[in-house]
């Protein structure tokens, strides 16, 4: 079974990595971009179990280790669920230019 | 205004009383939070202002005093240092390796706001013991914290002292030193004047972090307190990289008045400073700030503590030349208001009046508090400490090896390779010596600093400790060659409304005083920290001094470590056995009790007058202060400490009461000196020639330690790399593999 | 000589580079301004350390898009020497001008430390005043310098000896105990094909004079110093 | 319209994070945690416009700057999309230990 916990900046915390990549792709011509904010997935594969479990004790993880509560939110996503959310395969990127 | 909003805005029935008599009418809600910022313990030093009075702060060298956002002390060759020290304990408490991030960030804006480019950081840190899972994290982030901010701008962390007891468990400490050289003639003030000049915004945009970050400081921990945790900051080094070249730029034209960053209690703060330095008022409009979020509140943007922002005042007409300079380094800037005639703050929200308050009420007028003080009684009880009752030690080499892996002993390393210490190409002295040095670029000069404070001698003994803290810390840059110059200092309480804090308090301040004093060592700021307590559980009254030294020879530097075989070895300063408030009674007896060594400062002074003469005279290959861990803690670093291959010595010492109390006693006013053998004789003819002690110890050579104590067993003889080892073990065994869990938390460039 | 010293935002060893070629080294420095898009007549480029943009994102990933940067990858296709520094190292290996890329050190640690390097290709313009399987003494200082190429590079890199320094023992040998970051191969420089770009993760500005500690940074520089000269007079870059 | 951008390291690349990690969820008595894998997620707002298009160009941005094709790989997603992928709303973490 795998997971991903995504741990992000609180909205009302500064992202000054955010703020400097929105910097560098404006520079790079992409106007389009209005904002960016960085945070970390943290893809987890667990032994098999049942889910609901599994989840509760995700979350238990975020609060204990993988989040800091001060200034960073969570959010537990199972992966492999019948979802639209994924269009793309993973993409190796081929071209540094 | 309902008394809960009073009250949560940590202002008192009486002090809001007083308020609305400076007003003549209800303050208005971003009026009541300017006051109470203002009026804050941080802010105001309503509590401490009357003993910091006492302080000696003149000088013939001594340009600046407190007052000003750092102390400035001359040099000579037309250049200043300029230093000072500051806390962060809370903010850290919450996020490590944020609120030391950003207690980093703040400290360097003090320096570069006085038209000084920031040389050396140091760091002084406390926390409870490694044992426990969370003090390693409290450490780890703190560490992450200062080294990502210091390493990123490209200022060296250059040194600092680091302490573990329990009392810290709940409340950490983390003090951060900052030193920059500027030109006597170009150091900037906070100061606003001439009426009309522009008031300029530049740096980060505002946003809602850290408001009531002051009133956080000002008040104790209690369970919810971390709900208050939004108001935690996240630093941006970059930015303030930038912000810090294009200040320096700004400040090689005339286009500025004056100049203040923006720390605690951000916009506030910093335009009433202005106005006040300066006699005059200041009129802003914070629609014009820049902004980060939306819909925020002039209270908000008043209040709001996000880092990396200055108040710039300029000269009137000059203001496109200085947008237009920050524009360049990709920094906001924005003219957000007008020095005024009438010395009052006036706060505009487009255009609308939101708060209008005579500065004075908020600086001179604020309260002004002698608050009771109580010596506790508990202090009897503690200062006994029969030694009858404590078997002497019988195995010395168990014991060294045990010592010097306590993590007060312990080699730093795994802190300080954290921490670029060697940027700008000025460190002489790297981390692990007495004092760090560092050379003043442009001329042949080297200025030593030592941050040092003993919190179980305050704590024992509040006046002894502090004065103990000022003599060691002149020690420590004596050590380097270096005449000690001035001070700055932090003093970390428990809540000064508790009669016996107070009193505690009171006397550190005047043992730092007469310290000082006799010392020849003025103080030229500081910083006091209140409040360090958790569900009334306090602190160690922590007194930390910095003490900065000047060296006219940049080679002529001093460290500690042993050089060559065959080199004589002395202590200069008294030979006495002082057990009281130890490591080792601490380390093995779980004792922290007993009298405090006793010091003489006149004795201090001449120990010190002596070193730097045989120094002088090149007579010295090495000198190291002898300080927790007493005579052979301070051998063993000598052997082991450098950053060489380690070296042995042979040492033969006579006497005393205990084994225990002449290994390990920390009796102050010593150094372990080294000379080639055909200097001996000279060095004690000059030093019984100024009635200071010189004790003739042994020779260096060997590859073992070997310290034998007349008519006693169990001295102590034992490989250099094996006490080497356990010394370089006693941090890092309790990070090997935590190291990597606990400091992810807290970090968020992943 | 003259040396360009380019400065991105956030570089923090920019000056002490300068003072490196000016004080230790006795030649001539400028710098330049990642805005600039001409060099000027430099004959050595220097990528100096630091945290171009604050590191954000990865090190050395927004500053390669700098427009001076045009500039740099043209004078190293013209054969110019080019000296990357540990952030300017990583500049360089993001702009691909040399060959992997950085990771986190192993201890996910910033490290500053003195190391021991042993120089494995002294056929460089950069390091052919070392003596055969000298060991130079130079600090790190970094979080990013655990270095990673795939197999195929990685192979490549060691077939044609682009492998310039790798950490040691103070005795020369390459084992896992000198290796500070966790870098493949305990590799700490290397140089692309034609030699001319060489990227190193320890800092020879922090070790070019006697008071502070060592002066083994100034084999580098010295070396590039004797290259340029040995080059002929008409030699032209830029 | 709101995309994410996931970079994460290359399988082939060893990631000492995530291994850090699982060592410390399994001290803390997780001993269901086979694997873990940390990345980045960046969080990119873009003006309104065709998604299809958007896609493109937020693939030329990994391409270009968000992702190093040497050590990462990448791929993106459209939020807000009918997915039930999203099963809980972001936590704001409580307990700190
Ligand atoms: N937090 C720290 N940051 C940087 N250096 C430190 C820190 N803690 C200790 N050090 C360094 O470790 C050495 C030993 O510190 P300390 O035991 O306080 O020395 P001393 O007793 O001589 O004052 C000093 O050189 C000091 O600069
Ligand atoms: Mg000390």
């Amino acid at each position: 079974m795998r997971a991903r916990v995504f741990v992000t900046l609180k909205r009302s915390v500064l992202d000054p990595q955010g703020k400097a990549i929105q910097g560098a792709l404006e520079t790079l011509g992409y106007p389009e971009v209005e904002e960016v904010r960085v945070g970390k997935v943290i893809e987890i594969t667990l032994k098999d179990g049942e889910r609901s479990a599994a989840r509760a004790r995700l979350e238990e993880m975020c609060r204990r280790l993988l989040a800091n509560p001060v200034i960073e939110d969570y959010r537990v996503e199972f992966e492999a669920e019948p979802s639209g959310a994924r269009e793309t395969e993973p993409t190796s990127a081929k071209d540094p230019a | 205004m309902t008394p809960e909003l009073i009250a949560a805005h940590g202002l008192t029935a009486e002090e809001y009383r007083i308020l609305r008599e400076i007003l003549g009418r209800e303050p208005t809600l971003t009026e009541l939070g300017i006051f109470s910022v203002m009026w804050s313990e941080h802010c105001s030093y309503k509590s401490s202002r009357i003993y910091l009075k006492e302080l000696p702060t003149q000088g013939s060298n001594i340009l600046q005093g407190p007052g000003e956002n750092a102390g400035v002390v001359d040099i000579g060759e037309g250049l200043v240092a300029v230093f000072k020290i500051e806390s962060h304990n809370h903010p850290s408490f919450i996020e490590p390796y944020q609120g030391a991030a950003t207690g980093v960030g703040g400290i360097l804006r003090d320096i570069f706001t006085m038209g000084a480019r920031p040389l050396a950081l140091m760091d002084s840190l406390r926390f409870g013991p490694l044992e426990e899972p969370r003090n390693r994290y409290l450490l780890s982030g703190v560490v992450a914290g200062i080294g990502g901010y210091g390493n990123c701008i490209g200022v060296p962390t250059v040194g600092g002292e680091t302490y573990f007891a329990d009392c810290y468990s709940h409340n950490p400490l983390v003090n951060v030193f900052n030193l920059g050289i500027a030109r006597r003639d170009r150091i900037f003030t906070a100061r606003a004047a001439g009426v009309g000049n522009p008031v300029i915004y530049v740096g980060s945009k505002t946003g809602r972090d850290g408001i009531h970050g002051a009133t956080m400081a000002s008040e104790s921990f209690h369970e919810g307190s971390e709900e208050r945790r939004p108001t935690v900051q996240v630093g941006d080094p970059f930015t303030e990289k930038l912000l810090l070249e294009a200040c320096l730029e700004i400040m090689k034209t005339d286009a500025l008045v004056g100049i203040q960053d923006m720390g605690a209690a951000g916009l506030t703060c910093s335009t009433v400073e202005m106005a006040a330095r300066g006699e005059v008022g200041i009129e802003i409009d914070v629609a014009r700030v820049p902004q980060r979020e939306e819909g925020m509140s002039s209270y908000e943007i008043m209040l709001s503590e996000s880092q990396e922002r200055m108040l710039l005042v300029a000269k009137e007409g000059r203001e496109e030349e200085v947008l237009s300079l920050f524009s360049r380094w990709d920094l906001d800037a924005v003219v957000i208001g007008r020095v005024t005639e009438e010395p009052k703050l006036t706060v505009r929200d487009r255009g609308r009046v939101v708060a209008q308050i005579p500065v004075a009420a908020l600086t001179e007028d604020a309260p002004l508090y002698r608050r009771p003080v109580s010596r506790p009684g508990w202090l009897d009880e503690l200062g006994h400490l029969d030694l009858q009752e404590i078997p002497d030690l019988r195995d010395g080499n168990e014991s060294l090896l045990r010592i010097v892996a306590s993590p007060n002993i312990a080699s730093k390393a795994w802190i300080y390779e954290q921490y670029d210490y060697l940027v700008r190409l000025n460190s002489l002295v790297l981390p692990g010596a007495d004092a760090a040095v560092i050379r003043v670029p442009g001329t042949s000069k080297a200025l030593a600093m030592s941050l040092d404070g003993n919190g179980r001698f305050c704590y024992l003994n509040p006046r002894q400790g502090a004065m103990l803290a000022v003599a060691e810390g002149a020690r420590n840059v004596v050590c380097a060659g270096a005449k000690p110059l001035a001070i700055s200092n932090c003093l970390n309480f428990g809540n000064p409304e508790n009669p016996e804090i107070m009193w505690q308090f009171a006397e550190a301040v005047r043992g730092m005083g007469d310290a000082c004093r006799l010392l020849g060592t003025p103080v030229t700021g500081g910083n006091v920290s209140f409040y360090n307590e958790t569900e009334g559980n306090g602190i160690y009254p922590t007194v930390v001094i910095a003490m900065v030294g000047l060296l006219d020879d940049q080679t002529r530097v001093l460290t500690p470590w042993f050089q060559n075989d065959g080199d004589e070895i002395f202590l200069l300063g008294p030979f006495r056995e002082e057990l009281g408030g130890s490591e080792y009674l601490n380390l093995f007896h779980h004792l922290v009790a007993g009298q405090v060594p006793s010091i003489d400062l006149e004795m201090e002074k001449k120990v010190q007058g002596v070193c730097l003469q045989t120094h002088q005279a090149g007579w010295l290959l090495s000198a190291h202060d002898c300080a927790e861990g007493g005579l052979a803690v301070a051998l063993a670093e000598c052997c082991i400490g450098g950053p060489g291959e380690p070296r042995g010595a042979r040492i033969h010492l006579e006497g005393g009461q205990r084994l225990d109390g002449v290994l390990y006693g920390e009796t102050p006013s010593r150094l372990v000196l080294t000379t080639p053998p055909q200097r001996s004789p000279e060095i004690e003819a000059l030093a019984r020639h100024q009635g200071v002690p010189c004790l003739r110890l042994g020779t260096v050579g060997g590859t073992s330690l070997q310290i034998r104590v007349q008519g006693r067993k169990g001295a102590i003889n034992l490989p250099v790399a094996e006490i080497r080892r356990a010394w370089q073990n006693g941090i890092h065994q309790y990070f090997e593999e935590q190291s990597i869990r606990d400091g992810l938390r807290g970090r968020i460039h992943g | 000589m003259k040396f360009g010293i380019v400065v991105f935002p956030g570089s923090n060893c920019d000056h002490d580079a300068y003072r490196a070629i000016r004080e230790g080294l006795g030649e001539e420095a400028r710098f330049l301004w990642h805005k600039d898009q001409s060099l000027g007549d430099v004959d050595c480029l220097i990528l100096p350390g630091g945290f171009s943009y604050g590191d954000y994102l990865r090190a050395g990933a927004i500053a390669r898009f700098s427009p001076i940067m045009g500039a740099v990858t043209e004078f190293a296709r013209r054969g110019g020497l080019v000296l990357g520094i540990c952030n300017g190292f990583q500049i360089l290996l993001e702009a691909g001008l040399l060959p992997g890329a950085m990771l986190r050190n192993r201890a996910l640690k910033f490290v500053c430390r003195f190391v021991s390097l042993r120089v494995e290709n002294r056929n460089t313009p950069f390091t052919h005043l070392c003596r055969p399987g000298q060991i130079l003494k130079l600090p790190v200082k970094h979080g990013e310098g655990n270095y990673f190429a795939d197999p195929d590079t990685l192979r490549l890199l060691q077939e044609r000896d682009l492998v310039v320094l790798r950490y040691c023992t103070p005795s020369g040998e390459i084992t896992v105990d000198a290796n500070p970051n966790g870098a493949l191969k305990n590799i700490a420089g290397v140089c692309n094909e034609a030699g001319n770009v060489f990227g190193l993760m320890p800092h020879p500005e922090n070790a070019s004079a006697e008071i502070l500690g060592s002066v083994d940074g100034l084999f580098i520089f010295r070396s590039i110093v004797s290259s340029l000269k040995k080059r002929s007079d008409g030699y032209q870059v830029a």
